[in-house]
């Protein structure tokens, strides 16, 4: 189960937020197929936020593929995220590691850490 | 219906109940004083103080019922709980209005009973105009008509309750002596100059004079005017006949009827007005513009 | 549509247009004086327009903001009041919303707090089942943990009924994710009306070098310059793309609500 | 003082100066004498229901005694000040149209004032006062009215300072003064009064 919560500083727009905490809950595996979403009502009264932001969220989250609305029923989860299994991802995370605690001998605060990622993925001069 | 008399028993029950237990001690010793006392006596004080009640009646439900009935709603902003429901405000106005009406003129036909100290006990008197039921219904009415308009104009509760205050007492002040003695044309009685007309026991005098050759009232000469016994200077100007006008006691019933009548109208027509102003002011706050 | 308003002038407002969608939740926003509770009162049917016109799918529920209550009656007298001025009443909601923030059903409403007597005047509202609802600042009395409940409340009640809700607020830092469109008043007039989802993709804050016009086509909401920078605050199509030197950031809510305000000052 | 007399009871003094101007203006038509008759008689009553009755009970009604008492001029000083105004301005209104009213209208104050302390609700207020000034004035002479007028004065501000003193205050090194509620508060301290005090205290 995911329990959804919208930072309303952000300029990032409530639906998307919504969109993102349960692929980030997927992806984590804190959702699995067939898992059932919460319905709109109860994300209304736990969260605060509109039903129809929930209900453009799920929308999304639908094209998207990664879930189903079943009449009558509720909304499901239909897909996984990620291609990697699980032991490449658990790999993965190991040289992450290894790879910050190099960072932060060489000096750089999270926050430099933080630059850096977001350079390397949206293609800038050092990335791939 | 059933919801207006709720709220209309809710909201003024304590006034409603204050005037009422007033009203039925001042009748009670209204009635009671008529019965005991005999004409000419000194008046016991609690009948005179019924009597003012019962003079006053109009003007204390056109005060304390009237005047803060819509005044009260808007000093507290609570008119826009109340005419922000299903029900329109011109049905809340009606409603209100009509219950307390209904209560008032209960309340008016117990201050109508009896005469206090006055204590004619032969039925109609002109003295005692007042102390009939229906021309305390009339006057309720009016007060109470006078102040609700007020209050819906005024917006405020004491600003209202003087304007009625002072409504009242000119109104009833313009019936008393202007109108009144010309519901119907008076009788005359006339003798001849010298001798004083003669007046049925009871009657209400309008006016007197004396009559010039071609039967119209004349105008008294001046010089008649400073003498003490004038008739002799008056018959020597053209004076042929000394009269009186007057209203006699059959018709004081007739005139209580019309008395109420005028009153009725009256607040009948300030009441449309007020109807009139809170229809145009407030359109129906539920459904005032629906969409095709 | 629930709510239509067409080219409505009085007092503050100036030729003032919009729709509200069935459903919707929708914030008013603007300075004290623009002009909301003007337009809020017309919508109720409390004022009538110099200008133009208002109409209204259905009923409407109106809780002003100083949320004026009978003294004498009790919060049960109240709901009794509201069972007995309406066709449709519902005893069960109103109760419960009264039960939920555990106001005293007995005392007088004269001697409640701010807070409960708000909560007399919501339920009140709430229990006639509105098509449309207006509120005038209604959190204003509330502590911060009992705002975030009420609105959670209130959106539960909207999800529900279906009703439409037009509430006004200051408060813009409380808006996200709660309000799916933006009125915001400025003067009388309208300046953004919109759906806030939209509304926050297509404003950026466009930072760079001096300049006197932003590297995007679009409409400048408010520009700032200094000596070797400029940043814009720019309504541009979300497509936009933002090159190098420039640097492009999604606004928040209440940074695009100052910028327009700023901007028409 | 004047000034805030003036500013907040301007519409009932003109209101009344008019009434007495009426009154005092010789008018050619015999019609205007009654009017004149009927306010010569009943001036001390309007003194007494629109100028007493509400000084203290509109306060009370709109709690902005709140306001008026949280000042640094101290609640009985405001009230004694609001009262030698109006005292002054009714007396020498009643002067000019009706001399001997001066110790009716005295005492229609002074009942206006301490029912208004009171019921503490303007139009019952001005109820009570009605009935209670009507049965004085018929049954007493002018001397006798003011020697009544004064004292109930008297008790009114005997009353007030006790009222006024429910006020919470705190002492200069920071302990806070007793709650100190009079015999008068004790005494109407029905749910709805102590309910309200302590909100609002």
């Amino acid at each position: 189960m995911v329990e959804f919560r919208v930072d309303r500083a952000s300029g990032l727009p409530a639906y998307l937020q919504l969109g993102r905490q349960v692929r980030e809950a997927v992806r984590l595996g804190r959702l699995r197929p067939g898992d059932r979403l919460p319905t709109v009502r109860d994300v209304v009264a736990t969260s605060g936020v509109n039903a129809n932001t929930v209900l453009k969220a799920y929308r999304e989250l639908e094209l998207a593929g990664l879930v189903e609305a079943r009449q009558g029923s509720g909304t499901y989860v239909k897909a996984t995220l990620g291609t990697a299994a699980p032991e490449v991802l658990e790999e993965l995370r190991g040289k992450f590691a290894k790879w910050v605690i190099e960072a932060r001998a060489a000096g750089l605060e999270a926050e430099d850490i933080d630059a850096l990622v977001r350079a390397v993925l949206s293609g800038g001069p050092d990335g791939a | 219906m059933k919801a207006m008399v709720w709220l209309t028993w809710r909201q003024h029950r304590w006034v409603l109940l204050s005037t009422a237990v007033l009203a039925l001690i001042a009748s009670s010793l209204l009635v009671a004083v008529d019965l005991t006392e005999s004409p000419g006596r000194s008046v016991p004080l609690p009948a005179f103080y019924a009597v003012l009640l019962q003079t006053a009646f109009g003007a204390v439900i056109g005060m304390f019922w009237g005047a803060p009935l819509v005044a009260r709603e808007f000093e507290e902003r609570t008119h826009l709980v109340a005419w922000g429901q299903d029900v329109t405000p011109q049905r809340w106005l009606a409603g209100k209005v009509g219950v307390l009406a209904v209560f008032a003129l209960v309340l008016a036909v117990l201050m109508g009973q009896g005469d206090g100290f006055r204590g004619y006990q032969d039925g109609a008197s002109w003295a005692l105009f007042e102390a009939h039921p229906l021309v305390q219904a009339g006057y309720v009415l009016l007060g109470l008509a006078l102040g609700v308009l007020f209050g819906l104009l005024a917006r405020h509760t004491l600003t209202a309750m003087a304007f009625t205050l002072a409504a009242y007492v000119g109104v009833r002040m313009l019936l008393a002596l202007g109108w009144r003695e010309h519901y119907l044309p008076a009788e005359r009685a006339v003798a001849p100059v010298r001798e004083a007309a003669s007046v049925p026991k009871g009657a209400e005098i309008v006016a007197s004079g004396y009559l010039g050759g071609d039967g119209e009232p004349m105008a008294v000469p001046d010089i008649c005017a400073r003498l003490s016994r004038p008739a002799a200077c008056i018959a020597a100007n053209g004076g042929t006949d000394s009269y009186v006008d007057y209203q006699p006691v059959e018709r004081v019933f007739g005139f209580q009827v019309t008395e109420f009548l005028v009153c009725f109208l009256l607040a009948l027509g300030l009441f449309v007005l007020a109807h009139e102003r809170i229809r145009r002011g407030w359109r129906p706050s539920r459904t005032h513009r629906r969409l095709a | 549509m629930t709510v239509r308003v067409e080219n409505v002038s009085k007092w503050a407002l100036h030729h003032c247009s919009f729709e509200l969608p069935a459903g919707s939740v929708t914030a008013l926003v603007g300075a004290n004086g623009a002009g909301k509770t003007t337009l809020l009162n017309i919508l109720a049917g409390h004022l009538p327009a110099d200008f133009g016109h208002v109409a209204v799918a259905g009923r409407v529920a109106f809780v002003p903001q100083d949320k004026p209550m009978y003294k004498g009656f009790t919060p049960l007298d109240v709901l009794k009041f509201g069972g007995h001025m309406n066709k449709v009443w519902d005893e069960y909601r109103a109760h419960s919303w009264l039960h939920r923030y555990r106001v005293p059903l007995k005392l007088r409403c004269g001697d409640l707090s701010g807070g409960q007597r708000a909560h007399v005047a919501f339920a009140l509202a709430l229990g006639s089942r509105p098509d449309v609802l207006l509120l005038d600042e209604p959190l204003a009395e509330l502590d911060p943990l009992a705002r975030r409940k009420v609105v959670r409340d209130l959106l539960a009640e909207v999800a529900d009924t279906g009703m439409t809700l037009l509430y006004s607020t200051h408060v813009v830092a409380e808006l996200g994710g709660v309000a799916d469109r933006l009125l915001l008043l400025s003067d009388g007039k309208l300046l953004v009306d919109g759906d806030t989802d939209e509304l926050l993709g297509e404003h950026l804050e466009i930072v760079g070098p001096a300049a006197d016009e932003p590297p995007v086509a679009g409409e400048v909401v408010l520009a700032r310059h200094q000596q070797r920078q400029s940043s814009f605050v720019v309504r541009c199509p979300e497509s936009a793309v933002v090159e190098e030197p420039w640097t492009a950031r999604p606004v928040t809510l209440e940074e695009l609500v100052v910028a327009h305000l700023e901007a028409a000052a | 003082m004047i000034w805030l007399t003036w500013r907040q009871h301007r519409a009932v003094l003109v209101t009344t100066a008019v009434l007495a101007a009426v009154a005092v203006v010789p008018w050619a038509s015999g019609w205007l004498d009654l009017i004149q008759e009927v306010i010569r008689w009943a001036f001390a009553g309007v003194v007494a229901v629109f100028w007493g009755a509400p000084l203290l009970a509109r306060e009370f009604e709109e709690r902005t005694y709140f306001l008026a008492w949280g000042q640094d001029v101290s609640p009985l000083s405001w009230f004694l000040g609001k009262s030698l105004v109006l005292c002054g301005a009714f007396s020498l209104l009643t002067l000019l149209i009706e001399p001997g009213q001066v110790g009716y209208s005295l005492l229609g104050f002074a009942v206006g004032v301490l029912s208004g302390l009171i019921v503490r609700r303007t139009v019952a207020a001005m109820a009570a006062t009605a009935l209670v000034f009507v049965a004085l004035r018929i049954n007493l002479g002018p001397v006798a009215s003011a020697v009544l007028g004064a004292a109930l004065f008297v008790v009114t501000v005997t009353m007030l300072r006790h009222v006024a003193r429910t006020r919470p205050r705190g002492t200069a090194d920071g302990t806070p003064a007793p709650a100190g509620f009079g015999w008068w508060t004790r005494f109407r301290a029905t749910r709805r009064v102590r309910l309200s005090w302590f909100r609002d205290a």
